[in-house]
């Protein structure tokens, strides 16, 4: 089993919904496709049961606000080989966001689809539980991990002063500078 | 069985102990180990790419003469991305790590002043 | 003026509020059965969760687990971050695992950047992979035999941890948080009369862990409370999809090490420690041995080391990482954790911070896989297998 | 001089040890208050010596600071700061039964004092045991009463409407249960080769001829067994599993309720250790090894062989606890009632046998 096998197999088993598959060209050689929203079932059992994926490694999401998209990425593996395989499926980025559970298929995509939801807010269909994992109830539906959540401090840490110890460090070291270096330092 | 067991326990006894009597006897560190910093006035140009790179923000440029880094070791988690970056080499890290604990966060800024070794 | 009595009744109030009537099916109690509820703050958890057990008598009978009380957003935090910056916050995924986590995210960035590190520089990272191996398998076991009430072990680990400890920071210059690799190289160099120091330590640690391998298995009530007890059969693993030594004790070779080949991994000639019967037995074993592989892996690495540059030419700038514009693109490297198959799932676009960093833990699958093995076990077998997976709370809430 | 001095102590302890009336009730008085205070300076010492002795098998220091370098005092700043401690009452707890709990394994633990002779005083060859009383039943009456410690532990886990507590009491009961009989077993056999309830006569049967240990190596595991077990220390701690249980019947219990309760555990270990010197390893005999010496055994010497061997066994319930994993409870009951007791059953046979042509 290469990647190749997979990626022709891929091909000709399902024309229409995969797209764009390809051979990452570095290391660990990751046979990548695009694929169409609700096959994605489908592909997965055929991963599964005639080419020995049996290990879903994980499932995460990207938001691409721009393009009004979200992705939804498996990352597939094998106890019996070592091809790779990353599927993607778009998700149009409206109200109710939603793609169908793999569950079925393998049974540990259960804690990543929750993951996915809390924290990018895309549903999956026929999940048991669709509860939060790791984030508190109270923040459900905040969907942090979105690029346009903003209760998310921009930078990580303040500088601890208050003002009246701002004017104490003032007196001891004349501060003429104020303002944080924002500037970054490129290297094209 | 677990005769065994009480066998390794009863020679354990007879060996010395490895642990040490905390604040008596102290802590032997490597030479590389990532304490406190200390700045070099004469190399130290103020280009503030230690404080651009920090990823806590932990430095801050502020005027002492010249322009001198300004370290808050309530906020420093010792990275060392600071010296590594350091163009001229002036920001080194010493042994010392005892100093960074205190019960007031303020006294833990620390001015080009205390970095450089030259007041309290 | 706060009235004591109010204080209180306005407790009982809150207290009213929370506890309310479960709904879920987890919940429906015979009138046998009552719920354990073990976390988040109890002695046997490395970190924060919550176990509800439901169990008749001594007898679990069901679980189900909570997560999140140590959730840190690190996957926001990074994507805040330029690339260099983002490397001390790999750190503090899992603190037993740092130098790996450190080692997935960046060789991810080296595959978005299109470099390789010289020679040295892999021997070094595959040096410094190990001892985190080492380490960590020593505090995992420790905390595990504590968590059978075998204290004594457990200080016993801690003992010969510092002495790798030790090791780990004479190269890197911090014990926990190291911070060490870089995008194509390492930080620095080896200290000299390093090498010598290490194969006495390494040379000790193989001759403690023949002892504890022996001390485990000749003592009777070790056995008794491992053998045949939280059996993992290579179908629950499978469906479980767990990587690392819990999966090995089953009887799969799978080791990212051999299978997916970083670093100098190639070049260096050793086995995948595997068991056959998958019991907490077979599991602490499989570390056990592990430990004593890397001790291998670790001589053979400074037998074939050869001096030479820690950075490739081409590059500028070595150790002095700025921060950079990074190609868009996506990478994603597995490498082997102590616990399994860490990898990081970077999204570039083209600017100098992540777009997009998913992380991906073997802890993750460790802990979901954790509830199945709870059913009909005694209350006494929970820390015991939750504590044989090795588990992480720290890296699942991220 | 000097030997006219002696006379005259000689003579005032004759006095004293020869009359009725000072042999009476103001001697064993003053013994019984030494003993109360002993047993608390002894307990303390335990505690002292598990820390002292634990840290020297796992590699550490222990205690250094208070009391000098061996940190002698350590326990003196605990109990301090534990009875500084604010008393914390739950608010649900059953509040008689829980604040009764550690008063009750307390008491239990005291009244075993007054049955047990901690070594003896030889004058004039007359044996005099150091015992607050003498009675026919001391060993039955030790048996009794420290079962009542176990009532104890159960009110704490009932009286504390929690979950772990009474999770821990019923395993604590499951243990007793088991164990107490292979115990009582044991010590019956030893009554029967000896004909007598009174430990005084059991120490004086092993004496004049051999331990009881030589005698009965099976009777002495399964007595051993069975008191760790009865003491609640590693590997059969199962009711203060702290990884499981937290603190077993102790969760809800804070300040000095706790080391009341914690203490009494530790004059329960002291105790037993006694026991299973006296009636196991010849109480304040001389070993066998020694006996050629021809030491005379006159004064204060008994007693002091008999601490000697007290700390010795001391050590080795230590020692076991740090040296060995806890077991799972329904292991615990399945080894007290599957092995234990059919053992014990064995050496009932065979003292028996021993009883018939004792002494040799």
């Amino acid at each position: 089993m290469d990647e190749l096998t997979v990626l022709d197999s891929l091909k000709s088993q399902f024309p229409d919904a995969v797209a764009d598959a390809l051979i990452d060209s570095q290391p660990p050689h990751i046979v990548c496709a695009n694929v169409d929203k609700g096959k994605i079932v489908d592909v997965c059992s055929y991963l599964k049961d005639n080419l020995q994926f049996n290990r879903l490694s994980g499932i995460t999401s990207v938001d691409f606000p721009e393009d009004g998209k979200f992705e939804v990425v498996y990352l597939i593996a094998s106890y019996d080989h070592s091809v790779i395989v990353k599927l993607k499926a778009e998700v149009p980025r409206d109200d109710n966001p939603s793609i169908d559970t793999v569950i079925p298929v393998w049974w540990n995509a259960n804690w990543y689809e929750r993951e996915v939801y809390e924290f990018m807010g895309i549903y999956f269909d026929g999940h048991p539980e669709m509860t939060v994992l790791v984030l508190s109830d109270d923040m459900m539906g905040e969907w942090p991990l979105r690029k346009d959540y903003q209760e998310f401090p921009q930078t990580t840490a303040k500088y601890p002063y208050s003002d009246d110890q701002e004017s104490i460090v003032e007196e001891k070291y004349p501060l003429e500078w104020k303002s944080w270096p924002t500037e970054r330092h490129y290297l094209e | 069985m677990v005769l065994k067991n009480f066998e390794e326990m009863i020679k354990n006894t007879f060996r010395p102990s490895v642990t040490r009597l905390c604040p008596e006897v102290p802590t032997e560190v490597s030479d590389r180990y990532r304490g406190m910093h200390k700045l070099d006035r004469d190399k130290c140009i103020g280009c503030g790419i230690c404080a651009g790179t920090c990823p806590t923000r932990a430095i801050r440029i502020v005027r002492y003469g010249r322009w001198f880094p300004m370290i808050d070791f309530g906020h420093c988690m010792f990275c060392g991305l600071c010296v590594d970056q350091c163009p001229n080499d002036a920001l080194t890290m010493t042994k010392e790590y005892t100093e960074a604990i205190s019960p007031d966060r303020y006294a833990l800024i620390y001015g080009p002043a205390q970095l450089m070794g030259e007041e309290d | 003026m706060v009235n004591k009595h109010d204080v209180k009744k306005r407790m009982r109030q809150l207290a009213a509020e929370y506890i309310h009537e479960p709904q879920q099916e987890a919940y429906k109690l015979d009138d046998t059965e009552m719920m354990l509820h073990i976390g988040p703050q109890n002695p046997i958890q490395p970190g924060p969760f919550l176990i509800d057990l439901k169990i008749s008598g001594e007898t679990v009978r069901d679980s189900k687990l909570y997560m999140g009380y140590g959730h840190k957003g690190i996957e926001k935090i990074l994507e805040s971050m330029t690339y260099i910056q983002g490397l001390p916050v790999t750190d503090r995924i899992c603190y037993l695992a740092s130098l790996s986590n450190n080692e997935a995210y960046v060789s991810s960035v080296e595959r978005l950047l299109d470099i390789e590190p010289p020679e040295r520089s892999q021997y070094i990272r595959v040096i410094m992979q190990e001892l985190s191996r080492i380490q960590s398998h020593l505090l995992g076991t420790g905390e595990y035999a504590t968590d059978l009430g075998f204290v004594t072990m457990f200080l016993f680990m801690i003992r010969e941890r510092e002495y790798v400890l030790g090791l780990i920071e004479d190269i890197t210059g911090a014990r926990i948080t190291h911070c060490f690799p870089r995008f194509g190289g390492v930080r620095e160099d080896l200290p000299d009369g390093w090498r010598e120091k290490a194969i006495d330590v390494l040379s000790m640690i193989n001759e403690k862990c023949e002892m504890y391998k022996e001390l485990f298995s000749s003592d009777r009530t070790y056995r008794m409370r491992t053998v045949d007890i939280g059996t993992l059969t290579k179908e629950d693993v499978i469906k479980a999809g767990l990587t690392g030594p819990a999966l090995r004790a089953t009887g799969i070779d799978y080791d990212v090490r051999k299978v997916y080949p970083t670093l100098t991994y190639p070049d260096i000639d050793f086995k995948v420690q595997t068991a056959k019967k998958g019991d907490i037995f077979n599991r602490v074993m499989v570390r056990i041995n592990e430990i004593q592989e890397s001790c291998w892996i670790i001589e053979q690495a400074l037998d074939q080391m050869k001096p030479g540059p820690l950075f490739p030419d081409e590059l500028p700038y070595g150790r002095r990482t700025p921060s950079m514009r990074v190609p868009p693109g996506e990478a994603y490297v597995p490498v082997e954790d102590p616990r399994g198959e860490m990898a990081m799932y970077i999204v570039s676009d083209g600017t100098d911070k992540p777009y997009r960093v998913k992380i991906r833990g073997p802890a993750f699958a460790l802990m979901q896989g954790l509830p199945p093995m709870l059913e009909n076990v005694y209350i006494a077998d929970v820390p015991a297998i939750a504590a044989s997976m090795d588990s992480c709370n720290s890296e699942v809430d991220r | 001089m000097l030997e006219e001095q002696m006379d005259i102590l000689l003579g005032i302890l004759y006095t004293i040890l020869g009359n009725d009336y000072w042999w009476g009730p103001w001697i064993r008085g003053v013994i019984g208050l030494c003993a109360m205070g002993g047993i608390m300076v002894a307990a303390m010492f335990a505690v002292w010596l598990e820390r002292k002795y634990a840290s020297d098998i796992q590699s550490r220091i222990g205690p250094n600071r208070v009391g000098g370098k061996y940190g002698l005092l350590q326990l003196i700043a605990d109990a301090i700061k534990l009875f500084t401690k604010e008393d914390i009452k739950p608010d649900k707890v059953d509040g008689p039964v829980w604040a009764g709990a550690p008063i009750l394994m307390f008491g239990s633990a005291l009244l075993m004092i007054i049955a047990i002779p901690f070594g003896a005083f030889i004058f004039n060859g007359v044996t005099y045991p150091l015992a607050v009383t003498q009675f026919d039943i001391s060993i039955l009456y030790l048996e009794a009463v420290s079962a009542i410690g176990i009532i104890g532990i159960f009110m704490a886990g009932w009286g504390s409407n929690n979950k772990f507590s009474v999770i821990a009491a019923f395993r604590n009961i499951a243990r007793m249960i088991g164990y107490e009989v292979a115990l009582g077993l044991t010590i019956v056999s030893v009554v029967i080769v000896t004909g007598s309830l009174n430990i005084v006569d059991i120490v004086e049967a092993q004496g004049s001829v051999i331990w009881f240990a030589f005698v009965m190596p099976l009777g002495f595991v399964i007595f051993g067994v069975s008191l760790i077990a009865d003491m609640g220390r590693v590997p059969f701690d199962q009711n203060e599993a702290e990884e499981e249980l937290i603190a077993g019947w102790g969760t809800e219990y804070s300040g000095m309720r706790f080391g009341l309760a914690y203490f009494a555990e530790y004059i329960h270990m002291v105790l037993g250790s006694c026991i299973a010197v006296l009636i196991f390893l010849g109480g304040w005999n001389m070993p066998g090894f020694l006996v050629d010496l021809h030491i005379p055994l006159i004064g204060l010497l008994p007693a002091g062989i008999f601490l000697a061997k007290w700390v010795l066994v001391m050590m080795f319930v230590i020692m076991i606890r740090w040296a060995l994993p806890r077991i799972r409870i329904d292991q615990v009951t399945s080894i007290g009632w599957k092995v234990l007791f059919p053992l014990a059953m064995v050496n009932l046979v065979w003292a028996a046998m021993i009883g018939l042509v004792w002494p040799w």
